[in-house]
């Protein structure tokens, strides 16, 4: 932990009219690391990443990429900025398809004259790669590439939604509960890609609930409770049950860790 | 400071636009404010309610309107008449008349008559097995609609039944009625439609200039700028009047809104009315044919004095 | 997998003595700002309240002496009606994400319907009016009928029956025009909502009250209609089950559904009250012209639509309110009264009414994000 | 399982154009049970729950609700006959408060006069016990009873869904993935939840992929796959790890137990 | 707690050799109603133009003789031009779940910038027609600036350029109509798209071929531009990245700015666009009309409005097609122009055009729903 913070905030508020979702609250994803962010329903760690990546302009507080100030206007910003995010909505276009989902925003260009003049898509492209990032995390269900997304079942979507994050960070990997709605495989996968992407050197930000996921994957885990980071605890130090107490505000946070 | 207003049907036809111009001129020679209003569409009557209630609310002195609708603005007249206001109806008489101060007008039926008149007569022996396509303005037949419409048949030698009412005549030579709601391409619509069931069509009457060009444009499209077809209509705006020129038009009434307006403005001003013959009922504005080929019998100005007295 | 995970039983055993204390937080912070942010985002429908009330102050500067008159108001109020209540009609409509075309073409039907019954063939007005208002129940039946059991866009099928209750207009119209002499010799009743009420007088004469200050104002009984109906429906939308159910079937009509709400039923009863509210507006229509006139109203659809637009009511359903729709319809109602007092030429004045709607609604938008 | 089913489908089918999302699905539930419905993503659980309770036509199979062929055209004949079904969309109307979506569709009137006559809803009534609802499902969080639902937060808007399904279920109550987004806390009330309504009589269904819960609450395990059920098994008789095998394709169904 | 219940890890355990194959059902069943089930799902648009069929095989029967010829079909395809084109314009406004009610307007505004200042004030043609293309680009832009930055309603935005462009139509052409004669004089080109292109003539002068079954057929050159404007759009949506964005934007426009598309440029790309196919749609207008008319098009808004849906394009955006929109504009005109051949009377053709488009829309949802 001697090395700086890739993703550092200080002080965020939030209020939604007389609702407080960030209460002052501070953030520290080190480099290279799976940070897990905990916490109870309606803690604010959905908005919390939510400021971090410009989907929600904060009141006040200061967030830092690198040790640099930065204020992202809108997720574009953020995402120029290499940071990727599954959203908890998931952010999908549900009448579009499986293929331009994925590849939404950063669509393919035909390498041939007609893609430089027409900008035609290369749509044979998108598909194969849809195809086979969807494979990849074992949703295997999916028979039609080219189906909406509306008519795919909660957790196919899910899938689509991390095959995006995935394919595309190359800074930073926000998931906000990847898994939530994924099978015990399609989990595995999930899991398993996270670490892959740790290995390739990304720091990857993953909000869960789902506890035995979170002590098997993180290497520190920031809890969240009331809008503020309370503690940020060392799973190989503290049980899950430990957490869990502290989370729901049934232990006190361990002095030298609490924030 | 005075103010008197003036308060047209809408607010992109030709028509009322010269007419607003004729006020906008005797305004400042006189010296006064002219507060203008117009409907959102022909047939807007609470628009004009909500106009004249405005001018009420402005201390106006008096004020002159195309009526949209004839009956339904006339308790709104009444209410401004009461306000002390002087009120000058234009173009379109009251139903009825004497609910106005006055009335500055074109003559509708008789300028339909003019063009049936002078259609019968060039036509000549021909007349009795004309096939006549008739442009209206809307299905709901407006009084200027009807009276226009029924003016011709009655200029033409055709039995109206029921002179305000079109549609319910039974001769044969009356091939179609068609809606064109004064609008080109609505009129070159509706030619197109007429041509179809109409393919032997040689006289077409049209409610306004605006219908008469798009007319020209369908019966051009098939071949039929030839001479073989006669159009005839109601306006006398300077690219009407050059479309008689240019043998576009056989004949077309003019009509005086300029005229109108400075009229009603120097009356409200001065508060002196014109002599009006109390056997018609209103101010006569009058309305001449202009034609390239005049015919006996039927009173009619050139096309150069037609140039001159034209508008817009 | 660490060594601690043992499974969701033993992450669960952390839950013993869990706080259970509501959250909350210090309310210090409540400065004059913060308390108009409070209550602007409490009661979002003061806003286009507010924005009203700059245009009356512009107006009242922009036409000295004429705008800011209590005869002017009054003016401004009778010219709004009968939008204002066909807004309320579309209000009903748009809020379960549809949009009803045929409204200016059931008002002018029922007038008609209302008008040449009783004055033509001589019926009765205590028959004729409550035809009248079965013919807008009759209308907005059809139009819900069609939205619901063949499952069309409420867009199409309005569209549909405009064109259809336009011709059947014009087939009973026989496009005449009643003239209002007649009006008052055969019907007088559906005049009444044209005639005007005085405060000061009602309140000196009843209640012997002197309130100098009414003197001036002048209501018609129109208005008063209009704001029965507002408040009616108003009742209707924020106290009632059926209201409830209206606000659910627009905002996610598939949500509503499977949360068991019969959207069909819904529908129908919102479609057929519009048709009802409609009827009512022919009555205002009535009054205010004095007579019956088959071509009225041809851009009552847009104009409705746009009072609840400007009311901040949103087309794809769901969210608004019928005062909004009021407010909306005043705006826009001030706005040309003022502009025709102002005496810019008529070609400007059209230009600045476009502006204005635009500078309005962007005010509005604005005080909103800053008390979000 | 001498005793008839409550809830009964046989050969239930739908296909969504080239997608068949049912294959002559079957399905039982009995008295007083709860039954765990598992399966991959895409498996057919959410469509062969929805056919059952008239969200879904399907286009062909028989359903029988106590011995009786029923044909539900809309969710409103499934909750009209008891039948309360908490959708994995939720089916919250986003716009409207907590309490109003709680009640939706079943309004309580003022009991006086007002409300005999005017149809006057008692609104503190409603909003009093939506508020007590959500408490005990541990949603404390829930800063004001008014807020529009679109603002809760993903766990909190969920809670809303089961709370009303809870409340008003009277013959069976199907959860499709109930505690997807809710926290370690508010899990563990609705499971609790689930034990107290079976307590009380009520037969339900959970659909779910944590299968410690599944493992937990559940009498018998529906499996499910490829869009139909393959096999029912008995918690008490195998582990997870066969349920998963089984539910995966990498175990062959049990043969007495095989559907 | 059940015994089993021993973690996740001890579930997973079960994962190893899971199945790896892709779901896949037996396609058997291909009979005949099967095949034409799964044509309609996969190309949605051939149903519109089923309707469309039914439609001209009815007034073939309705109007014998007159309607199924050659001619009148040319004859409806260049009624419905002006709003086929401005349709397209409008589809893609609506495809990001907004509204143009200025598309008329606009066009009205580059027909009298195009012709009045070749034809009024002598500037040649060249340039002329490129300043009324840039007027239709300038128009759509103001749209697009003000409802991205201000974040307003396109309701209420257009709504206001409506009369802001309409009051600059009347400032600049000072309600002055411009004749064909003159037109033809001064700047032919402008009318050019309302000449006659000749199938016939052109296969056998330019490859010597005697298809005689094209005699009778014509063309005009603005129906030529229309398709080309169609197949263009029609690219754009489907086959860039633009296009994708579109449909995203108006299906979900949160989602679409989480996912990283900047829904503001997309926006504005949209609303620009749409004025540039405005100012073509002039073009078209000044062909057909010959001149000039600063008071055509008053119906245009909600005739293309109808066109989109009646084309099947949702009105809440992200869902539809430009080819559906043609297709909705040639359904609206094959009614008129068949109502009208049919001799029915005016009031009638109104009635039955109303029935017609309810009747059509059914018939379409009809086939959707057997497809789906
Ligand atoms: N747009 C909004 N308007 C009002 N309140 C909001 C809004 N968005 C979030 N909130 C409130 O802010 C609080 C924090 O919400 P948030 O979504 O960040 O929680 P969370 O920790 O992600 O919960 P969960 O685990 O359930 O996803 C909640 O009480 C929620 O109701
Ligand atoms: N409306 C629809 N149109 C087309 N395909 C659909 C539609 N609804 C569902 N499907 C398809 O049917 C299959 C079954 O979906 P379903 O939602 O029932 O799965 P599930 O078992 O509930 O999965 P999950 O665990 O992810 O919720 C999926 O392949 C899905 O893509
Ligand atoms: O639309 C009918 C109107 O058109 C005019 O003929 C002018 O073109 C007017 O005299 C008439 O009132
Ligand atoms: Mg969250
Ligand atoms: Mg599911």
């Amino acid at each position: 932990m001697s090395t700086e913070p890739i993703l550092q905030a200080r002080g965020l508020n939030k209020r939604y009219g007389r609702v407080v979702a960030l209460d002052n609250a501070d953030f520290d994803l080190m480099p290279n690391e799976i940070l897990a962010v905990i916490g109870d329903n309606g803690a604010g760690k959905s908005t919390l990443i939510k400021a971090l990546t410009g989907a929600v302009i904060p009141d006040f507080g200061e967030i830092r990429l690198n040790g640099q100030p930065i204020a992202f206007k809108s997720p574009i910003d953020a995402r120029n900025r290499g940071i990727e995010t599954v959203y908890q909505n998931l952010a999908v276009s549900p009448a579009l398809s499986i293929a331009d989902n994925l590849f939404l925003g950063r669509e393919k260009r035909r390498d041939d004259w007609i893609g430089k003049i027409f900008r035609t898509l290369d749509r044979g492209y998108m598909q194969r790669e849809a195809r086979q990032k969807l494979s990849e995390l074992g949703l295997l269900t999916i028979q039609n590439i080219n189906q909406p997304v509306e008519t795919l079942s909660g957790g196919q979507r899910q899938g689509v939604a991390v095959a995006r994050a995935a394919a595309f960070g190359s800074r930073v990997v926000i998931l906000d509960e990847p898994t939530a709605a994924l099978g015990v495989k399609e989990s595995r996968k999930v899991l398993e890609l996270m670490l892959r992407l740790k290995a390739r050197g990304l720091p990857i930000v993953l909000i869960s609930h789902n506890m035995p996921h979170v002590f098997e994957v993180a290497d520190r885990i920031h809890i969240h409770r009331l809008g503020k980071r309370i503690a940020v605890i060392d799973p190989k130090k503290h049980s899950m049950s430990d957490a869990v107490a502290i989370m729901t505000g049934a232990m006190a946070p361990p002095a030298a860790e609490a924030a | 400071d005075e103010v008197i207003g003036l308060i047209t049907k809408t607010e992109t036809n030709p028509f009322f636009v010269k007419m607003r111009e004729g006020a906008q001129a005797k305004a400042a020679e006189l010296g006064i404010t002219l507060q203008t209003a117009a409907g959102k569409y022909d047939g807007d009557n609470d628009g004009q309610v909500a106009a004249i209630e405005n001018l009420i609310a402005a201390g106006a002195k008096g004020f002159a309107i195309v009526p949209s609708d004839s009956k339904a603005i006339v308790p709104t007249i009444q209410k401004a008449r009461d306000a002390g206001l002087k009120v000058i109806v234009l173009d379109t008489p009251l139903d009825p008349m004497n609910a106005a101060d006055a009335t500055f007008a074109t003559d509708n039926r008789k300028a339909g008559q003019l063009i049936g008149e002078w259609a019968n007569k060039t036509l000549g022996d021909k007349a009795k097995d004309a096939k006549i396509v008739f442009l209206d303005l809307a299905t709901n037949q407006p009084t200027v609609d009807y009276l226009r419409d029924q003016g011709f048949m009655q200029g033409f030698g055709i039995d109206v039944k029921d002179p305000n009412k079109y549609g319910d005549e039974d001769d044969a030579r009356i091939c179609t009625h068609e809606i064109s709601q004064g609008d080109q391409e609505k009129g070159r619509t509706a030619m197109e439609n007429a041509l179809q069931k109409c393919p032997d069509v040689n006289v077409v009457y049209t409610i306004n200039e605006p219908a008469a060009a798009g007319a020209w444009e369908a019966l051009k499209a098939v071949g039929k700028d030839d001479g073989s077809v006669m159009i005839v209509s109601v306006d006398g705006g300077c690219p009407g009047v050059k479309n008689v020129q240019a043998g576009v038009i056989g004949g077309t009434s003019q009509q005086y809104p300029l005229k109108m307006a400075a009229m009603a403005l120097e009356a409200i001003h001065t508060g002196k009315l014109p002599e009006i013959d109390p056997a018609v009922g209103f101010f006569d504005t009058g309305a001449q044919l202009v034609t390239a080929k005049p015919v006996d019998g039927v009173p009619s100005i050139t096309v150069e004095e037609g140039l001159k007295l034209c508008w817009g | 997998m660490s060594d601690n995970a043992s499974g969701s039983g033993s992450a669960e055993s952390g839950l013993a003595g869990a706080d259970q204390s509501v959250a909350s937080f210090d309310e210090t912070d409540v400065g004059l700002v913060r308390r108009m942010q409070g209550f602007l985002h409490q009661y979002p429908t003061s806003i286009p309240f507010i924005v009203l009330l700059v245009g009356v102050v512009i107006f009242s500067i922009a036409a000295p002496g004429k705008f800011f008159a209590p005869f002017n108001f009054s003016l401004v109020l009778q010219q709004v009606t009968i939008i204002a209540v066909l807004g309320i009609a579309q209000t009903l409509i748009i809020l379960t994400a549809g949009i009803d075309l045929s409204v200016g073409a059931i008002m002018i039907l029922c007038s008609v319907v209302m008008g040449r019954t009783a004055v033509v063939y001589g019926v009765p007005v205590e028959i004729a009016f409550p035809l009248g208002l079965i013919c807008g129940i009759a209308c907005g039946l059809v139009n819900g009928v069609i939205v619901t059991l063949l499952r069309l866009p409420p867009f199409i099928v309005t569209l549909g029956t405009w064109s259809i209750f336009g011709a059947l207009n014009v087939w009973y119209s026989k496009s005449e025009t009643i003239r209002s002499q007649d009006m008052q010799e055969a019907a007088p009743f559906l005049q009444w909502t044209g005639s005007l009420f005085k405060p000061y007088d009602f309140f000196s004469k009843t209640l012997g009250l002197d309130w100098t200050f009414l003197k001036g104002w002048v209501l018609t009984y129109g208005s008063i209609v209009m704001l029965l109906v507002a408040l009616a429906v108003w009742y209707i939308l924020n106290r009632t089950a059926f209201g409830r159910h209206v606000y659910a079937t627009g905002d996610d009509p598939d949500a509503a559904r499977l949360a068991g709400i019969s959207t069909t039923k819904t529908l129908i009863g919102v479609y057929t009250l519009a048709g009802f509210i409609c009827a009512i507006a022919a009555w205002v229509l009535i009054g205010r012209i004095g007579g019956v006139s088959p071509q009225a109203g041809q851009t009552a659809n847009l104009d409705s639509i746009t009072a609840v637009v400007i009311g901040g009511t949103s087309l794809f359903g769901g969210r608004g309110s019928i005062i909004g729709t009021l407010i909306g319809a005043l705006i826009v109602g001030v706005f040309r009264n003022g502009l025709a007092l102002s005496g810019l030429e008529l070609l400007w004045q059209d230009f600045a009414v476009g502006v204005l709607i635009i500078v309005a609604v962007t005010i509005d938008q604005w005080i909103r994000k800053l008390s979000a």
